[in-house]
């Protein structure tokens, strides 16, 4: 890992520190009311709030993640850098997309 | 007595933090799926919701919460430890910080379950 | 069950916030815990079964030995003896003796050491001791490795002075005192035996990674007022191998014999780098 | 068992032996001062820098940089220090060159020395100094030195042959220069003969054929043996530094031997006997706080007044300053002590006189040119800059200062050497057959005999002489030397082979053992390091003269050679009138 990486997932870290703690905070109140996917919808859809904070955490977890991934394999299951870097911009971009997906389906009106 | 260098808690806290990542970017993809279920077919994601009342599958859910907190709580640990200018008087307070954030979620977490 | 699951990974922050606090300290604490009580163990065994790795770069195994107790007796010494007396072909490596050179550390019961000033007490297993080559360096000869990569690492990582001034100069004056001294100082005492090279893991898992050692001397210079170029320094650490590979692990710190700190000048390194780039992007 | 030896051959321009003070400096000098493409190729025993004495200094460097004291008054102390006896031109050039050297170790090679609260260097006094004249990096200037050195050096293109023990120097066949150095690769256990235009050696001495001694494991004076074969005179060879404090801690490890530092005596330090007394101020007023030499002696003859064989040493004893104070300023040494199983700061540790420096050494010029063109001799391993005595503080000046200038003339020399030289073949030959020699007989207990050598040059060629004791000591050393002719080692992996390493060890021992006794038979009277109990006297500074030895073959030639008073005479001093004669209080 060079700067840059370490970089970009130190900062993604710390965008997400306080997303994870309410979103922590989220869950576990939906847990203990029981939620429905109703329920989960109408609290979300058409909140400009609730789209810009589920779509920097998306963002910040496929960054995060994905240099995380690459560390993993990389130092734990020994990949080679060419096949890294391919995983990581993979892993990456995939989960951007889903996570929009995701991100439009819960806030979108 | 275990023959290995690895037997100190920065190291355990080390593992810990890699296993939680790994278990956290494995999930992702799965979770993003789940949520985006709420487009396409709103009553499978209802139904996918009762799912989660099986046991089984709540402690799956709750070791994912445990994962995400300690996997949070190592990452400020890190943060702190790694960017935090050393005066003694700082690093008292990142310990206090972090230490102080175990407590509080924890004692949701307790409540949660 | 859950819950006493979440209280024991509570301890386990809790603990590692703690050490976050003095994190300098804790570790030595830990080894100094150890020692003490290790140290008041009474010496009733007359002999001692020492496994030995032999063995070359290709293969090698673990031949074992009946050794004798003695009262003031290193780990050097056990296998000093063997060599002496029971196996003329055991080869290892030490010079000074005394715990200055770095030449004899080895992995003594899974835990890489100098044995110089090892004393048996303080590592024996019962009446066991294991002995082999140092972890994460190619092997030489049964317990002797070769520390190349090592000081190629060292010089990888800029680990020299680049002079700005020169021998018809003035000495500096730079006080003892002074803060950025006093830092360089608590690092300067290395004597590079690769202790801290062998106990972590990131060296074992990444070829690149220029190791603790390494990056710690890398802090020095950073710390070194007679040193004009800052910058070059850290570039020198923030390539491929450098120190944003570290993870913390921590077991440099905890094993480095001679009280050394590298987890906290490598955490050092990664914040100037960081400080460094903030200030060239802004 | 025959072994087909096969010799790996090659080519430089400069070679350095060692890589200790003395044989860094040489290489770093070297690349400055020699033409662009020079190729510079350092051989050592261990690994770079990781090996050797330099690293084990404590105390510091001795250097005259001003408040009151002068290059004139760190010569006269050199002087005086070593009775007479050292060659006046190096000495001043050793005293000179240090102000550069220090500055070059500060400014260029980047160590940090302490110093006092204002920014200036920090300066303390060894016994024997009238000035603050030591600069340190606290009690482990060595690894400050040797650290900073050993990183430039492998930074720089030079040729690395680690774990290369030179076993033979190789002249041309007339015998008037040299070819190159035969080297074992330890690794492996091939020879390899390396050609070169210029040759440093800088083996560094190291008087390990006692019982007790501080130098690290590597030294076996093998240089030294090297160049005595070679015919080259060697002087001062009765000159044997001990410490008074080494650890005993039994035969069984090799901490035995190792020092505690001065520093204990100087702060307060006490020395007592197995009934608890002090003993010192019966040897001298200064008591504990004597120079080495006066304390060596003290320690030695309360050995021999204790007739109780379970109780050898002496014991030193810090626990009326208060064990917690010592514990805060003897840091280092205390917890090594305590690895070893002792308590400093509490307890009392039994303590030995312990061989540490040879003043003797090859004969060179100030330059450290030797009679053979091409070989440079610096460091421990060269004779003269000391006398009969080294002051604390002086060794790693010397090793540090004349490495340099060997550097910087083997640079420039070179330029006049337009060929290698090729190398009389049969000398070769028998080098090499040398060191085959003990793979062809049965094996034995080497390490006894190793140890046969320490106690009998301990007990007769020790800290206090006599004519029988050293005619004693002569015929043992010859015993010995006829035992291990007939010690043969195991050859079957000859890779990293210890044993036949402790073999050629013992070897070159041995023949400088002789040598040392010969000398020490040959003076018969007590200057700085040799007393002889016979002849107490210093006899006449006037005459004052040094021994020179010569080995031809078998037979050692030792002969007086009269010092050269080339700068100052007994009873004179170069210090301006009015100077006082110490500028060191008496520290409390
Ligand atoms: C414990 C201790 C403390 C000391 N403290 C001080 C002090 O405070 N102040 C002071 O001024 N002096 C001190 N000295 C003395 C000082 O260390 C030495 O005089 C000086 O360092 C010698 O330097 P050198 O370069 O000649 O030799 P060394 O540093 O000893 O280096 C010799 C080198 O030659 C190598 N070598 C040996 N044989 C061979 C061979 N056959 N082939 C290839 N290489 C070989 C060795 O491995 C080593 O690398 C101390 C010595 C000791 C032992
Ligand atoms: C606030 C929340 C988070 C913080 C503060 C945080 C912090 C960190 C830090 C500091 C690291 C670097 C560890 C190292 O180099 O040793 C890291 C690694 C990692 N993180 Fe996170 N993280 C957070 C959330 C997440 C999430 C949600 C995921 C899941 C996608 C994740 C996945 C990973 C992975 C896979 C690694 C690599 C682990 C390793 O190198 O051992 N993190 N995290
Ligand atoms: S930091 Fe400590 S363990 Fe690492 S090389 Fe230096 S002295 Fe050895
Ligand atoms: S053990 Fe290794 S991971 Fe970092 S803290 Fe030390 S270098
Ligand atoms: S032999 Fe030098 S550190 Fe152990």
């Amino acid at each position: 890992m060079d700067l840059r990486l370490y970089i970009a997932q130190r900062v993604s870290a710390m965008v997400m520190i306080p997303l994870v703690f309410a979103h922590l905070g989220v869950m576990i109140y939906a847990i203990q009311g029981g939620v429905s996917a109703g329920e989960i919808l109408s609290r979300t859809q058409g909140s400009v709030f609730w789209f810009l904070f589920y779509g920097v955490f998306v963002v910040s977890v496929s960054v995060h993640g994905a240099i995380g991934l690459r560390t993993i394999l990389s130092e734990t299951f020994r990949f080679r850098s060419l096949t890294l870097d391919a995983i990581m911009w993979t892993f990456g971009l995939v989960s951007i997309f889903m996570g929009a997906r995701a991100v439009s389906a819960v806030t979108w009106l | 007595m275990i023959k290995t260098h690895r037997n100190h808690p920065l190291w355990y806290a080390y593992a810990l933090h890699r296993i939680s990542g790994l278990a956290l970017v494995l999930f992702l993809p799965a979770h993003f799926y789940v949520l985006s279920l709420a487009l396409t077919q709103p009553e499978r994601l209802d139904g996918f919701l009762h799912w989660t009342e099986i046991p089984a599958v709540k402690f799956a859910e709750f070791g994912l919460v445990f994962l995400l907190s300690a996997h949070l709580l190592g990452g400020l640990r890190l943060l702190a430890l790694e960017l935090l200018p050393w005066s003694p008087k700082h690093k008292t307070l990142a310990a206090l910080a972090a230490s102080g954030a175990v407590l509080i979620s924890g004692t949701f977490l307790l409540n949660a379950v | 069950m859950p819950r006493e699951f979440v209280i024991s990974g509570l301890r386990l922050f809790w603990s590692t916030a703690i050490m976050n606090e003095g994190f300098s300290e804790a570790p030595q604490r830990l080894v100094e815990d150890k020692k003490d009580t290790i140290l008041s163990m009474t010496n009733e065994t007359t002999k001692m079964s020492v496994k030995v790795w032999r063995g070359d770069k290709s293969s090698g195994s673990y031949q074992t030995f009946e050794v004798p107790r003695q009262e003031n007796q290193t780990v050097l010494d056990v296998v000093t003896w063997i060599q002496q007396t029971q196996d003329p072909n055991l080869s290892y490596r030490f010079a000074c003796r005394v715990g200055m050179c770095g030449s004899c550390a080895m992995m003594v019961n899974g835990a890489p050491r100098w044995t110089c000033r090892t004393h048996v007490n303080k590592v024996l297993d019962g009446d066991t001791l294991e002995v082999a080559p140092l972890r994460n360096l190619p092997v030489i000869k049964d317990l002797v490795a070769d520390m190349d990569p090592f000081f190629d690492k060292w010089v990888d990582a800029g680990g020299h002075h680049a002079p700005s001034a020169s021998r018809y100069d003035d000495m500096p004056k730079i006080s003892s005192d002074e803060p950025e001294r006093a830092e360089a100082n608590k690092s300067i005492e290395c004597i590079n035996c690769a202790v801290c090279y062998a106990a972590c893991d990131t060296v074992a898992q990444n070829p690149d990674y220029l190791g603790p050692a390494a990056l710690q001397r890398a802090w020095t210079l950073l710390n070194d007022k007679k040193v004009d170029d800052h910058d070059a320094v850290l570039e020198k650490v923030s390539g491929k191998g450098g120190c944003h590979n570290c993870h913390s692990q921590g077991s440099c710190t905890l094993y480095c014999p001679n009280g050394l700190d590298p987890m906290r000048a490598i955490a050092g390194l990664k914040s100037a780098t960081i400080k460094r780039a903030l200030k060239r992007g802004g | 068992m025959t072994v087909k030896a096969h010799i790996k051959r090659h080519d430089t321009d400069i070679l350095i032996l060692g890589t200790g003070g003395a044989g860094l400096f040489g290489a770093l000098h070297a690349l400055q001062s020699a033409p662009m493409h020079t190729k510079v190729t350092i051989a050592v025993k261990g690994l770079i820098g990781k090996c050797g004495c330099t690293r084990m200094v404590q105390g510091g460097y001795n250097v005259a940089l001003g408040n009151g004291d002068t290059v004139e008054r760190h010569f006269m102390d050199t002087i005086n220090g070593g009775k007479w006896l050292p060659n006046q031109d190096m000495a001043w050039r050793l005293c000179t060159e240090a102000v550069t050297r220090i500055h070059e170790l500060e400014n260029e090679i980047g160590c940090y020395f302490d110093r006092n609260p204002d920014g200036t260097v920090h300066q303390k006094a060894f016994a024997g100094q009238t000035a603050d004249r030591t600069v340190h990096k606290g009690d482990l200037t060595g690894i400050e030195i040797i650290s900073r050195l050993m990183e430039q050096v492998l930074a720089r293109p030079v040729e690395k042959l680690q774990e290369h023990r030179a076993i033979g120097l190789i002249p041309t066949v007339d015998g008037s220069a040299l070819s190159g150095v035969l080297f074992i690769d330890m690794r492996s256990g091939e020879f390899h003969f390396v050609r070169a235009k210029a040759v440093l050696m800088a083996t560094g001495g190291g008087p390990t054929m006692y019982k007790y001694h501080t130098p690290s494991g590597d030294k076996t004076m093998d240089g030294l043996a090297m160049a005595m074969r070679l015919g080259l005179p060697v002087r001062d060879m009765e000159m044997v530094q001990f410490h008074p404090t080494g650890l005993l801690a039994g035969d069984h490890t090799r901490m035995t031997g190792t020092v505690l530092e001065e520093g204990l005596r100087g702060a307060g330090g006490h020395l007592v006997n197995h009934q608890g007394n002090r003993f010192m101020f019966d040897y001298s007023d200064r008591g504990e706080r004597a120079t080495r030499d006066v304390v060596s002696r003290g320690i030695y003859a309360e050995m021999r007044k204790n007739n109780d064989p379970s109780q050898v040493g002496m014991f030193i004893s810090m626990s009326h300053l208060g064990p917690d104070n010592v514990r805060k300023k003897f840091a280092g040494m205390v917890k090594r002590c305590e690895d070893s199983g002792f308590d400093l700061a509490a307890g009392q540790v039994e303590v030995v006189p312990t061989a540490h420096y040879f003043m003797g050494g090859v004969v060179v010029d100030a330059e450290t040119r030797t009679s053979l063109e091409g070989l440079y001799v610096a460091g421990e391993d060269a004779g003269g800059a000391h006398g009969s005595n080294r002051l604390g503080g002086n060794g790693v000046a010397n090793s540090t200062v004349f490495g340099g200038i060997a550097g910087d003339n083997m640079g420039l020399d070179i330029r006049k050497m337009r060929a290698l030289r090729d190398p009389d073949e049969t000398v070769l030959q028998a080098e090499l057959d040398r060191a085959l020699y003990p793979l062809s007989k049965p094996t034995g207990n080497l390490h006894q005999l190793r140890q046969n050598l320490q106690e009998a040059m301990w007990d007769d060629v020790g800290v206090m002489r006599t004519r029988a004791g050293l005619e004693r000591g002569l015929q043992r050393i010859a015993d010995i030397k006829a035992e291990l002719l007939e010690t043969g080692v195991n050859g079957d992996n000859l890779g990293f082979n210890m044993t036949w390493h402790d073999w050629m060890n013992l070897s070159s021992l041995l023949d400088v053992s002789d040598v040392i006794c010969r000398a020490a038979l040959s003076r018969e009277n007590s200057r700085g390091a040799h007393y002889r109990e016979d002849f107490p006297e210093p006899g006449s500074l006037e005459n004052s003269y040094f021994t020179v030895a010569r080995q031809d073959g078998d037979t050692v030639d030792v002969k007086h050679e009269n010092v050269e008073f080339t700068i100052v005479r007994p009873g004179e001093t170069i210090l301006p009138e009015g100077e006082p004669e110490t500028l060191v209080g008496e520290h409390a």
